[in-house]
């Protein structure tokens, strides 16, 4: 008996390596921060080599699909599989970029003898996130979620005498407490109908007595508030623009991406496996019919994206712009979901690659041009284009791309996602998101307006970019090109990725 | 001469024109002397003519020589099977004959350029359109089918255009040349559309074929009707080419253009052109159509002869006289008296060209003086030009022993049988009262012009006699309008070649049943279409032939004495001054005024075409600018009005959010920031509410 | 004597829960809002802790409710320490007067 | 018939030459220019060397095999999946007589634009490296033959020819650019649904005799290969074809650009540079109509057989209304942007018309198009170059000065209102024959022969009142063309007199094509009644 459980822990323990590679990587980072107190230069690579080998770990595992830390027979708290998996090497990747991003932001240079505890909370809000993304129990998920969170808020407001800083941290941690409040809310309730905290359970509960549907509604829309507000979904949104614009741009970016990412992870694993009744040869779901999400999700995915395009129009803090129309993708990411079928997710995951890289490449020239101008309102851009060439002609690339149109990799995910809506005959929908883009076109096209048609106002003085910044941006325009003229390997990646345990 | 050298002759008459207009113009700048080779060209070209002329009549005088290519192969086309456009030429009687006049009378303006153009800037480019217009002239007289008729149609349009309009620098001559060629629009599009019929049911621009395929009794969109719709709208293109009303109004203006090419072009070939087209579309004209032509012939013959007799400007008068003249031509057609009408072109082209031509000499004389009321007297001073002046004012008035006088009395007779036919005295009735005004209006000119006592006596002290090479061509046309050319028996025209063995009534392919009934033939239809196609003589019926017999004498008669009238009239008034013309005109007043303001034509159009157009378009114009660009645009008011209440949407706008949702979802931008306040609170209340709203919904 | 059942307790949570949320958007002080956030949290552990006594569930429920404790203390320090960091650079903690970044 | 694949040489060659200019130094503008001349000369031959070995009894349209110049091969192919077939797109180019005539056009028409382009002098490096980008979008266009090809290229020239308006453009440059690229997105997002829509409605059938959804835009168009359920498919009961058909021929008049949604053309061309209004007039409105006839006949015949009536409605509308809208005009260059609204009309015309004069009338007026109103564009740019100003009523007696220039303006002008001899007569009346030969558009064509007459009075109005007339004192500085001015002129002469004289040229290119498309179009009406049977 005791043999047994022991080997079963080993088993688990065995199943999430990057996890453990990751606790590790945190420790040391705060010794490394302890020993040398002067010069803490690499400590940002400590910190990256240890993701390379999560990330080595998780290859190495990627199509492995167990349950590890199980209650009861095949019924685990942390779910390992190729969805879990991808979202986990898409974060680790990010977590990579945004480091490198660090190292080049001035911001972050300010409070350089801070850095310990910058890669120390940044390497929990990842651990925290992995454990997000591969989650199965309602009370790993808040704890994992709460532990992104804390994280994050720190971090938002981490050059304490900036006001912006401080201020999006308090509004952040205001917002995101209140958020998951009201989710372990939900919680409590669902705990309640069904007296266990395990998806699986619930889900086979579910299927066999139907719960009472009221109450159960409630309980599950308090659990997608605070889904809802990682992945910045109107109407949970509210907090995005302006923790984006307040925090330094690397944690923006981190928050575009990673935490959206984790967030979405975690949403589509909930509504998948707690809702899921069977799914059909072509892919498509059956949900238990106790809440229509496919409708709750095609008014929130409209709303999102409407909102953040359109208020997007308005914007003139290139941060801001960014957040606005990372709520604008947001509400694509979604249409995904509606689709309720594996293509859905497919498509998802093809457009989060895509767009993982376009908009760190977006925010990552912002940053540079910020740590030249000290600017980030759009209109100090102007003439831009004859100052800054290759930073100019690359944010236009990415800005292309996040437009969506071709031969750049952000058609290739807004392809799809179309594709998928045709598919399930939501022509209605796919129409609006159509219009949606060429919305979007107004307030994209406006910076390279500024860019490169206004003549500046001021001296031109012809901006440096430091080689490495070139370097890393050449990697970042390489695959938003690539991928848009040859994207079977992107659409193959997706594929392997799409199973989730148990389905 | 077999025939394809003839075939060789009438091409190369046709081509070497265009060449003479390449070489002048191209070279024109460098080589001042470049217009001789122009010149050189043309007497070639109506050497050639008359060789043509010559062999055709005696050689092959009932045969029509035919060549063709097929110009555009549109390949196996579904339900067609292969299908072909072609171009080609025909020589038969009327061509040559026509051909003939035009190179000749082209010759001799050219000769006659020589001197009148002298010293103009552009000496050489004058040459030049003058190769191009006889180019395309030739064209139109030798074309076998629709189409090439069309593009030749088009290519006279333009040259009359570039000669109209030779002077570019005085605004009313490129005017002049703007008028003409889009009142000849119009009438091409009437034209455009009736070879669009043609073609559309018979897939050919042939005559020969569409010809046969009526007689076959395939008729456009089934239905006879649309025959006669078909014969009208081709006719529009005459009424526009030969300034037929309504679409005379081009012809005056033109007379912007230099004095010689008013005689080649808007008086004895181009405007031509709109018979000769008649002339060839003859055979498929039913009754229906015959009538309106008839009618547009009387009105076109009666209407500028009215305006004739009070216009003061030598080129005026002459201009509506050839109207006038163009309109009998029409008329004799509409009526049937098809033999006479061609030989009123024939001899209208000669007189009508001296009568130019000698205005031309005159006004070259007075130093550009072309009002006649500053004239007079001149007769002692250019003797030669009063004496061909005179024989051709004779001709016109339709006074015996000129050639004038047979073709005119001819169609007058025509006019008159065909009253007698069918009961229809109009027509015979204007014919004859325009005559006596026409014989009134030249006499006028000839008077004030040339009898009397100077009335400009610094320029008529000026005045001279012109040189032989504008001379000559005056003597030579003044020669051709004597009747012995035409006819051993001065008053009869039937007795001459021309009309007894050249020209020849075509056989009409047009059911019997949509025909006058006099032209009615005994002949089935079989028989008919063959000799359509070698075009052999035919006459109508008994009943017509002896109609036309017993109309010879009296319609004789009466256009003398009417003519005579006319001219004793003129004298009357102008020589012997027995009556005095002003108070004539006060006591006539309205209709005196009527006719010198051109029965306000130029006016009404204006008014209503030329301006209405113009309305219309910036109408348009303002609705493109303002509404359709407006709705997807949203109006530059609304967004003005916008912009004030949030500073900044002008700027946005002007940003480029154009598009027609510029406004609303711009507003619609502006409610969605309302919500982000930056109160933390105001954001948790709003997702507190929204909660709720979405529990609501799903519950 | 009314014996005391599940409902009570459900009560009792959902009260503090709506209260919770009524601080939050009322109190205009940062940290009356946090405490807010507390009475939120709890409210929730009053139902865990409820839900596991009378449904017999095991004990999912009370290990969350520890769970959630934890986590309570852990984002109040946090929180507690940006409000500190709120009041350097604002020199007030009214949460209405914090609203620099705004469309 | 060469191995060489001559088609992407010609499409992919500008963008080599981008590359290339990418890495010459700013300072070297005059290379630059050279460079950009040499490539789109050799284009130039290439394009020549097509129509040398172009096989004219090949018909095309639906007809793999008849298509000439074929490159394909597989360019994406993933595996299939349990619920998610295979998902393969070739890279399929070819070219039918359809398309030829427009290819040749792209090549002359951008040799003649980088010509004109000479005179550009801000930041050179970029205009002619977008310059060469837009060329290869123009070329694809015409050659792909794979909807997602196609579309890719379609897109592909947006972007440039917003940077080309905006940054080298007019005073109001930033309003056209944004106009032009608002509405030219607009209208493709349609597209891109419409396209996704036949792909799950149509299929292909591979070697191995597997059934898999299909971009192959001949696929498509063969009624057999439609699926059951597919929301496009004829066989679907309650399918979308009508509305897919309008949101499609939508996308695709905004390029033409069909009323109502012209009113970008105008503030483009405004703005635009020279060389750029040569691009759009000369090669960028014709995409609207090659779309249509590419995309939208021969894959929905049944929709174009009930909609004909409208498609030449709305042709009418743009020959009555252009020439309207041009004769009202003060702005030379407007003037000129309007007339090509009226000239596109009578293409629209034509193509309604659904038989071999029509058609080849519609293509030929696009080739002729596309000539003569780049040679208006470039005579304004020659006028606007001397006098900086577009203002009809500031000239006048320029004949006086410039008389060569005057000579080029008359021939161009003529050819406009379709003087017989010159090319632009023998489309139009291709096109009011074949439309008047279809009973059931002949009013609409009749009406809209009062275009010519409208076009007459407005191009001699202005002929008149920029060159006829006294010269006005401020303009006897002025000069007459320049050894540059003289290239772009006389090859475009040469052509539109060519091309009227001897139209066979082109039309036998086009004639096998066009012959079995209207036979297409005829069967499709039986076949699909048919389909719908089932």
């Amino acid at each position: 008996m005791n043999t047994i459980s022991l080997n079963y822990l080993v088993d688990s323990l065995k199943l999430i390596k990057p996890e453990i590679a990751l606790s590790i990587t945190l420790v040391l980072i705060v010794l490394v921060d302890l020993i040398m107190n002067k010069d803490k230069k690499f400590l940002p690579y400590v910190f990256v080599a240890g993701l390379l080998v999560t990330v080595y770990l998780l290859i190495e595992q990627f199509s492995t699909s167990a349950f590890a830390f199980t209650t009861a027979p095949n019924l685990g708290m942390v779910i390992i599989d190729p969805f879990g998996n991808f979202f986990k090497l898409l974060i680790a990747f990010a977590t990579i970029i945004v480091i490198m991003f660090s190292v080049l932001s001035n911001e972050i240079k300010e409070g350089l003898d801070r850095q310990g505890e910058y890669y120390a909370l940044m390497s929990g809000m990842i651990l925290g996130m992995f454990l997000m993304a591969s989650s199965a129990d309602l009370i790993l998920i808040y704890v994992s979620l709460e532990l992104v969170s804390l994280s994050s808020y720190v971090l938002a407001g981490f050059n304490k005498n900036h006001v912006r800083n401080s201020e999006a941290s308090l509004k952040y941690v205001i917002y995101g407490g209140i958020s998951s409040g009201i989710m372990l809310f939900g919680i409590s309730i669902l705990y309640g109908l069904t007296g266990s905290t395990n998806l699986y359970e619930i889900n086979s509960l579910i299927q066999a007595s139907q719960v009472h549907g009221l109450t159960f509604i409630v309980a599950s829309v308090l659990i997608f508030v605070g889904m809802g507000f990682k992945i910045s979904a109107a109407p949970f949104h509210f907090w995005t623009p302006d923790v984006y614009e307040g925090s330094p741009i690397p944690i923006t970016a981190y928050l575009s991406i990673a935490s959206k990412a984790a967030g979405f992870a975690l949403l589509i694993r909930f509504i998948k496996i707690t809702f899921i009744q069977s799914v059909d040869p072509n892919g498509f779901w059956h949900l238990l019919n106790v809440i229509d999400w496919k409708t709750f999700f095609i008014i929130i995915s409209i709303l999102t994206m409407t909102l953040g395009n359109f208020a997007a129009l308005w914007q003139n803090n290139m941060k801001r712009l960014l957040a606005y129309s990372s709520i604008a993708h947001a509400g694509y990411l979604l249409l995904g979901l509606t689709v309720l079928s594996n293509e859905g997710i497919m498509a998802i995951i093809i457009y989060f690659v895509v767009y993982g890289i376009m908009n760190l490449g977006a925010f990552l020239v912002v940053m540079l041009i910020a740590n030249k101008l000290g600017s980030e309102e759009i209109d100090d851009y102007d003439g831009l284009g004859s100052k800054a060439p290759f930073l100019s002609v690359s944010l236009a690339i990415f800005l292309v791309s996040l437009t969506g149109l071709p031969p750049t990799a952000g058609f290739i995910g807004k392809l799809y996602i179309f594709m998928a809506l045709v598919d399930a005959k939501m022509i209605a929908v796919a129409v609006i998101a159509l219009l949606n883009t060429v919305v979007s076109l107004y307030y994209y096209i406006r910076v390279l307006k500024h860019i490169f048609l206004n003549d500046p106002q001021k001296e031109t003085q012809v901006l440096s970019t430091s080689v490495a910044s070139v370097v890393f941006l050449v990697v970042l325009i390489t695959p938003v090109l690539l991928f848009g003229i040859y994207f079977t390997p992107l659409v193959d990646l997706a594929k392997s990725s799409i199973s989730l345990m148990g389905f | 001469m077999t025939e394809p050298m003839m075939i060789n002759l009438a091409l190369a008459i046709l081509f070497l024109p265009l060449l003479g207009f390449l070489v002048t113009l191209l070279f024109g700048k460098r080589i001042k002397s470049i217009y001789t080779f122009e010149i050189a060209i043309i007497i070639l070209a109506f050497v050639g003519a008359v060789v043509l002329l010559f062999t055709k009549l005696s050689y092959y005088q009932n045969t029509d020589i035919v060549s063709q290519v097929s110009w555009i192969n549109l390949g196996n086309v579904p339900l067609l099977g292969n299908t072909t456009i072609d171009i080609g030429i025909l020589i038969d009687n009327i061509s040559v004959l026509m051909i003939f006049v035009v190179t000749l009378i082209s010759m001799l303006v050219h000769i006659f350029s020589i001197v009148y153009m002298e010293g103009d800037r552009l000496y050489n480019r004058y040459f030049a359109y003058l190769g191009i217009f006889t180019f395309s002239m030739t064209g139109i007289v030798f074309t076998h089918n629709m189409l090439m008729m069309y593009i030749f149609w088009e290519l006279v349009g333009l040259s009359s255009y570039l000669l109209i309009g030779f002077w570019y620098e005085k605004k009313s001559a490129s005017d002049a040349g703007k008028k003409a060629f889009i009142v000849n629009r119009v009438g091409d599009l009437g034209m455009l559309s009736g070879i669009l019929l043609l073609y559309t049911t018979y897939h050919t621009f042939t005559f020969s074929q569409i010809f046969s395929q009526i007689a076959a009794g395939h008729f456009p969109l089934n239905s006879e009707f649309w025959l006669t719709v078909t014969g009208i709208l081709l006719f529009c293109g005459a009424i526009g080419k030969s300034a037929q009303f309504p679409l005379h109004v081009w012809l005056p203006d033109a007379m912007e253009g230099p004095t010689p090419v008013s005689a080649l072009i808007h008086a004895a070939t181009m405007v031509a052109a709109g018979v000769y087209l008649v002339v060839r579309i003859f055979p498929l004209l039913t009754s229906g159509a015959l009538m309106f032509i008839a009618v547009i012939g009387m009105l076109s013959a009666f209407i500028p002869a009215t305006i004739a007799l009070t216009q003061n400007d030598i080129k005026k008068v002459l201009a509506y006289s050839t109207i006038s003249q163009l309109g009998y031509m029409v008329m004799g057609l509409g009526v049937g008296a098809y033999k006479f009408a061609f030989f009123h072109l024939i001899t209208h082209a000669f007189f009508k060209a001296l009568l130019f031509l000698g205005s031309g000499s005159v006004i070259h004389a007075m130093h550009h003086e072309q009002d006649i009321t500053k004239m007079g007297g001149l007769r002692k001073k250019m003797p030669i030009t009063y004496a061909t002046f005179l024989i051709a004012s004779l001709a016109i008035s339709g006074i015996p022993l000129t050639s004038g006088f047979l073709s005119k009395d001819g169609i007058l007779q025509g006019s008159f049988a065909f009253g007698s036919l069918t009961g229809y005295w109009i027509f015979a009735f204007v014919g004859f009262l325009v005559a006596m005004m026409t014989a009134f209006y030249m006499f006028r000119l000839l008077i004030l012009t040339f009898h009397g006592e100077p009335r400009d006596h610094h320029k008529y002290e000026h005045a001279h006699e012109s040189p032989f090479t504008m001379a000559m061509p005056l003597a030579v046309l003044a020669v051709l309008s004597i009747f012995i050319w035409y006819t051993p028996n001065p008053f009869n025209p039937e007795q001459g070649a021309i009309l007894s063995n050249w020209i020849k009534t075509p056989q009409l392919v047009t059911p019997q049943d949509s025909r006058f009934n006099f032209m009615k033939s005994e002949l089935p239809a079989n028989v008919a279409v063959q000799q359509v196609t070698q075009n052999s003589e035919v006459m109508y019926s008994e009943s017509y032939t002896q109609a036309l017999e017993g109309a010879h004498i009296p319609s004789l008669l009466l256009s003398l004495t009417l003519a005579g009238l006319g001219i004793l009239i003129a004298f009357s008034f102008y020589q012997w001054k027995k009556v005095d013309v002003d108070k004539l005109a006060d006591s006539i007043k309205p209709l005196y005024k009527l006719s010198y303001n051109k029965w306000y034509f130029d006016e009404i159009y204006g008014a209503v075409f030329v301006g209405g157009t113009l309305l219309l378009s910036r109408a348009l114009a303002w609705f493109d600018q303002y509404i359709v660009d407006g709705i997807v645009n949203g109006a530059a008011t609304v967004t003005r009005a916008v912009s004030r209440f949030s500073g900044k949407f002008d700027n946005v706008v002007v940003d480029g959010m154009v598009n027609g949702t510029a406004y609303v979802s711009g507003f619609i931008g502006l409610i969605f920031r309302r919500f982000q306040t930056g109160k933390v609170q105001t954001y948790i209340v709003l997702v507190v509410f929204s909660l709720v709203i979405l529990l609501f919904i799903f519950k | 004597m009314i014996q005391v059942g599940l409902n009570h307790f459900l009560v009792v949570s959902t009260a503090l829960f709506a209260l919770g949320i009524l601080g939050i958007v009322t109190r205009k002080n940062a940290v009356m809002v946090l405490m807010g956030i507390e009475l939120i949290l709890n409210s929730a552990n009053i139902n865990f802790i409820a839900f596991a006594k009378f449904g017999n569930f095991g004990f999912q429920g009370q290990a969350m409710a520890l769970f959630v404790i934890i986590l309570a203390a852990a984002e109040a320090a946090i929180a507690l320490a940006i409000v500190l960091n709120i009041y350097k650079t604002f020199s007030t903690v009214n949460v209405d007067e914090i609203d620099t970044l705004k469309d | 018939m060469t191995y060489f694949p001559i088609l992407s040489f010609i499409t992919f060659l500008p963008i080599v030459g981008m590359i290339l200019i990418l890495f010459i130094p700013k300072s070297q503008a005059v290379i630059i220019k050279s460079l950009t001349l040499v490539i789109t000369g050799i284009q130039v031959i290439a394009a020549l060397f097509i129509l040398h070995y172009y096989n004219y009894s090949l018909g095309g349209i639906n007809d793999p095999n008849s298509f000439q110049f074929i490159e394909k091969f597989r360019w994406i192919d993933i595996a299939g999946f349990s619920w998610i077939g295979r998902i393969k797109i070739d890279y399929f180019l070819g070219i039918d007589g359809i398309s030829v005539p427009l290819v040749l056009l792209t090549a002359i028409v951008t040799f003649i634009a980088t010509i004109s382009s000479w005179t550009i002098n801000k930041s050179v490096k970029g205009y002619f490296a977008l310059f060469l980008l837009l060329d290869t979008g123009m070329m694809g266009v015409f050659v792909a033959l794979d909807f997602f090809l196609f579309y890719i290229f379609w897109e592909l020239m947006l972007l440039p020819m917003y940077f080309l308006i905006g940054i080298w453009g007019g005073p109001r440059r930033e309003y056209a650019a944004i106009k032009f690229f608002i509405y030219t997105l607009f209208g493709s997002v349609f597209i891109l649904l419409v396209m996704i829509g036949l792909y799950f409605s149509s299929t292909e059938t591979l070697a191995d005799g597997t059934k898999i959804f299909t971009f192959n835009m001949l696929a498509m168009m063969n009624p057999h290969n439609f699926t059951q359920f597919g929301i496009l498919s004829p066989l679907n009961p309650n399918n979308l074809r009508l509305i897919a058909y309008i949101f499609l021929f939508i996308g695709f008049a905004i390029k033409i650009p069909m009323f109502p949604f012209h009113t970008w053309l105008p503030d483009a061309h405004v703005e635009a540079p020279t060389a750029i209004s040569v691009i759009l007039a000369g090669v960028l409105l014709k995409m609207g109509t090659y779309g249509i006839l590419r995309v939208c006949f021969p894959i929905f015949p049944e929709i174009t057989q009930q909609l004909v009536w409208y498609i030449a409605l709305f042709g009418m509308i743009n020959i009555i209304y252009g020439a309207l809208c041009a004769m009202a005009q003060k702005d030379f260059k407007k003037l000129i942007a309007y007339s090509s609204v009226s000239h596109m009309g009578f293409v629209m015309l034509g193509m309604a018309s659904l038989n071999t004069l029509g058609i080849s009338g519609a293509i030929f007026q696009m080739f002729n198009h596309g000539t003569i109103t780049a040679m208006l564009f470039l005579i304004v740019g020659v006028i606007y170059d001397r006098a900086h100003t577009r203002d009809l009523e500031a000239f006048g007696g320029l004949a006086t000065q410039m008389p060569v220039y005057t000579g080029f303006v008359t021939l161009a002008f003529f050819a406009a209102i379709g003087l017989p001899g010159l090319s632009g007569f023998v489309s139009e009346s291709f096109v009011f024959l074949g439309a008047f030969g279809f009973g059931l558009i002949r009013v609409l064509t009749v009406v809209s022969t009062l275009g010519i007459l409208l076009g007459a009075g407005y191009m001699l109005w202005t002929l008149q009142r920029v060159y006829l007339g006294s010269l006005k004192e401020k303009w006897t500085s002025l000069t007459d063309l320049t050894f540059r001015e003289y290239a772009m002129f006389i090859p475009l002469s040469l052509i539109i007199i060519f091309l009227g004289v001897y139209p066979s040229a082109m039309l036998s290119l086009m004639n096998t094509s066009v012959n079995s498309m209207v036979k297409f179009m005829a069967d499709a009406k039986v076949m699909y009644s048919s389909l719908a049977g089932f």
